[in-house]
């Protein structure tokens, strides 16, 4: 793979701005091979029209999107915003109301389905946030107080059948044995 | 037999039938099904403590066909609807032997390491709004709680129904073998009277004597010319 | 600009799986136009030996590392390798990409063993996910890009013998005889 290449992708998967001697530790080059490359993967970038552009402050570099796609971008994240939540989001609503604050592998234990990208989207909204608590080293996720006030509660105990739900058997023997 | 040292480890029945025919070089026809059934039996007989009680059932089940298969060469007016059911064994099997080879060459892949990796998300706005999804309920919230309650109540009885699973199975095995055993008990010459003719008394003979090489059927005669007795030898 | 190089900012700033029609509605082009602006995103990737590559697996696609920025995308995102796949997971795995989506009965008939729990921890993993159409009542499954990711290929198509397994008569019809 070609350098330039290579720095493209540690580029986008680290989502941030790079120092040039970090990049250069990474791939084990010296800091002028890096630039070089960077210089060729700027042109790149811009030859073949791409979507993304690469941005240059000094000694730091990031791969951002092209400004004339600008518009497009900020309808992205409103979209995972606003857009209407999933089945999957609202169940997911419903476990850390009646039987939070959960670590996510448990919510997924409960669910039975990988839970990180709606996770990302409930607290993006203000609707869980993360609590204090840890469990196996792991954060602890919980529904906000705005929420249970949105849904007309002031706390789960006002959730209908809540000590029922709460302590489901079901649920328990999940989260204890099928780990 | 060659394959007791061979067989260690298996996934599923399948995996366990075509570990045996490829450790004996056969190829999957109906006739490699009749040779490999006898080490099938023993082994899922030998590891019954072993196997995932889950999966139980689903071996008894490859078993009973295999020994079903089995007394039918023998004794081809045998009919059980039950047993007939259902995809053959040989198809299925061929079926599986497709999909065992692609995993193992994506297994292949995997070795490599060459993963691909998503941007790492980094929200652009630190600070949370608060947007809640419109015209949420509190009984809405319960509905969503308990249809996931019922989801899980099935996985876990899981095993508790597969062991009930597994003694049904295991039950329809025996009244095979107890059906197979007292049509064979029945003489070697009333087996070949059963013949309709000349020509299928032959056939019943060869069947025999593959039968009775195979292990399946032992012979036995007081004297000569007495009546030769059969017994099936293959069990669960 | 044109629309392959918006899809593609789009997908970079999202960082996670899209669909055609989240997608097609983000853009206001019809999901036909989207689906040729990927096939040519695609293709430009390749072309100018890009670091990121695009997955697909049925309606979702999303834009990742190449495979062979691996090593060194790991050390940035300091991620371990993920553990092996297990026998029965690369089975079920095997048989949900060549001829999925497929009910759980169906892979039960192939594999010859009751596959719940295999299911479960697949889904768990984001490996599989659960389809929108059902047959005979029951839910269908597919494999998802987070498995394509997995073992670096940018889709189905990319699989050993996928052509060959896909439309394999002797498959269909052994199939047809099971289902």
């Amino acid at each position: 793979m070609n350098l330039n290449s290579l720095l493209e992708a540690i580029l986008f998967a680290s989502a941030q701005p790079m120092s040039i001697n970090k990049l250069s530790e990474l791939v084990t080059r010296d800091a002028k091979e890096v630039e070089q490359a960077l210089e060729e993967l700027k042109e790149r970038l811009e030859s073949s029209e791409s979507g993304t552009v690469l941005v240059r402050s000094g000694q730091m570099t990031e791969l951002v999107t092209h400004p004339e796609a600008a518009g497009v971008v900020r309808a992205v994240l409103k979209q995972e915003l606003h857009g209407e939540l999933t089945k999957p989001s609202l169940e997911t609503l419903a476990i850390l109301s009646y039987r939070g604050p959960l670590t996510r592998p448990e919510i997924e234990q409960i669910r039975g389905v990988q839970s990180t990208m709606i996770l990302r989207n409930l607290l993006l909204r203000g609707l869980i946030e993360q609590k204090e608590d840890t469990r196996l080293g792991q954060p602890t996720f919980g529904v906000t107080v705005a929420f249970f006030k949105h849904i007309g509660v002031s706390g789960p105990e006002d959730l209908p059948d809540y000590l029922a739900l709460r302590g489901h058997s079901a649920v328990e023997q999940a989260l204890q044995e099928l780990v | 037999m060659a394959y007791e040292v061979k067989i260690e480890h298996f996934e599923g029945p399948l995996d366990l039938l075509l570990q045996l025919i490829e450790s004996e070089k056969l190829d999957i026809t109906s006739v490699s099904l009749l040779q490999v059934t006898e080490p099938f039996v023993k082994l899922v007989r030998e590891n019954h403590g072993k196997i995932a009680p889950e999966d139980l059932a689903d071996f008894l089940v490859v078993a009973a066909k295999l020994v079903y298969l089995k007394s039918k060469a023998l004794l081809p007016s045998l009919h059980d609807d039950d047993l007939e059911e259902g995809p053959d064994l040989e198809t299925q099997l061929r079926l599986y032997k497709t999909f065992a080879e692609a995993a193992l060459k994506i297994a292949e892949m995997e070795k490599l390491g060459r993963s691909s990796y998503a941007r790492t998300y980094r929200p652009l706005k630190p600070e949370v709004s608060f947007i809640p999804p419109e015209g949420i309920t509190g009984e809405m919230l319960r509905e969503l709680y308990r249809q996931m309650v019922r989801r899980l109540e099935p996985i876990l009885a899981l095993p508790k129904s597969s062991i009930e699973r597994a003694v049904t199975i295991e039950e329809k095995i025996d009244q095979l073998r107890t059906r197979v055993s007292k049509l064979l008990q029945s003489s070697f010459h009333r087996f070949l009277s059963e013949s309709q003719d000349r020509h299928e008394m032959v056939v019943s003979f060869l069947a025999l004597l593959e039968l009775v090489k195979q292990r399946i059927v032992s012979v036995e005669q007081e004297g000569h010319f007495a009546d030769i007795r059969l017994h099936i030898t293959t069990s669960v």
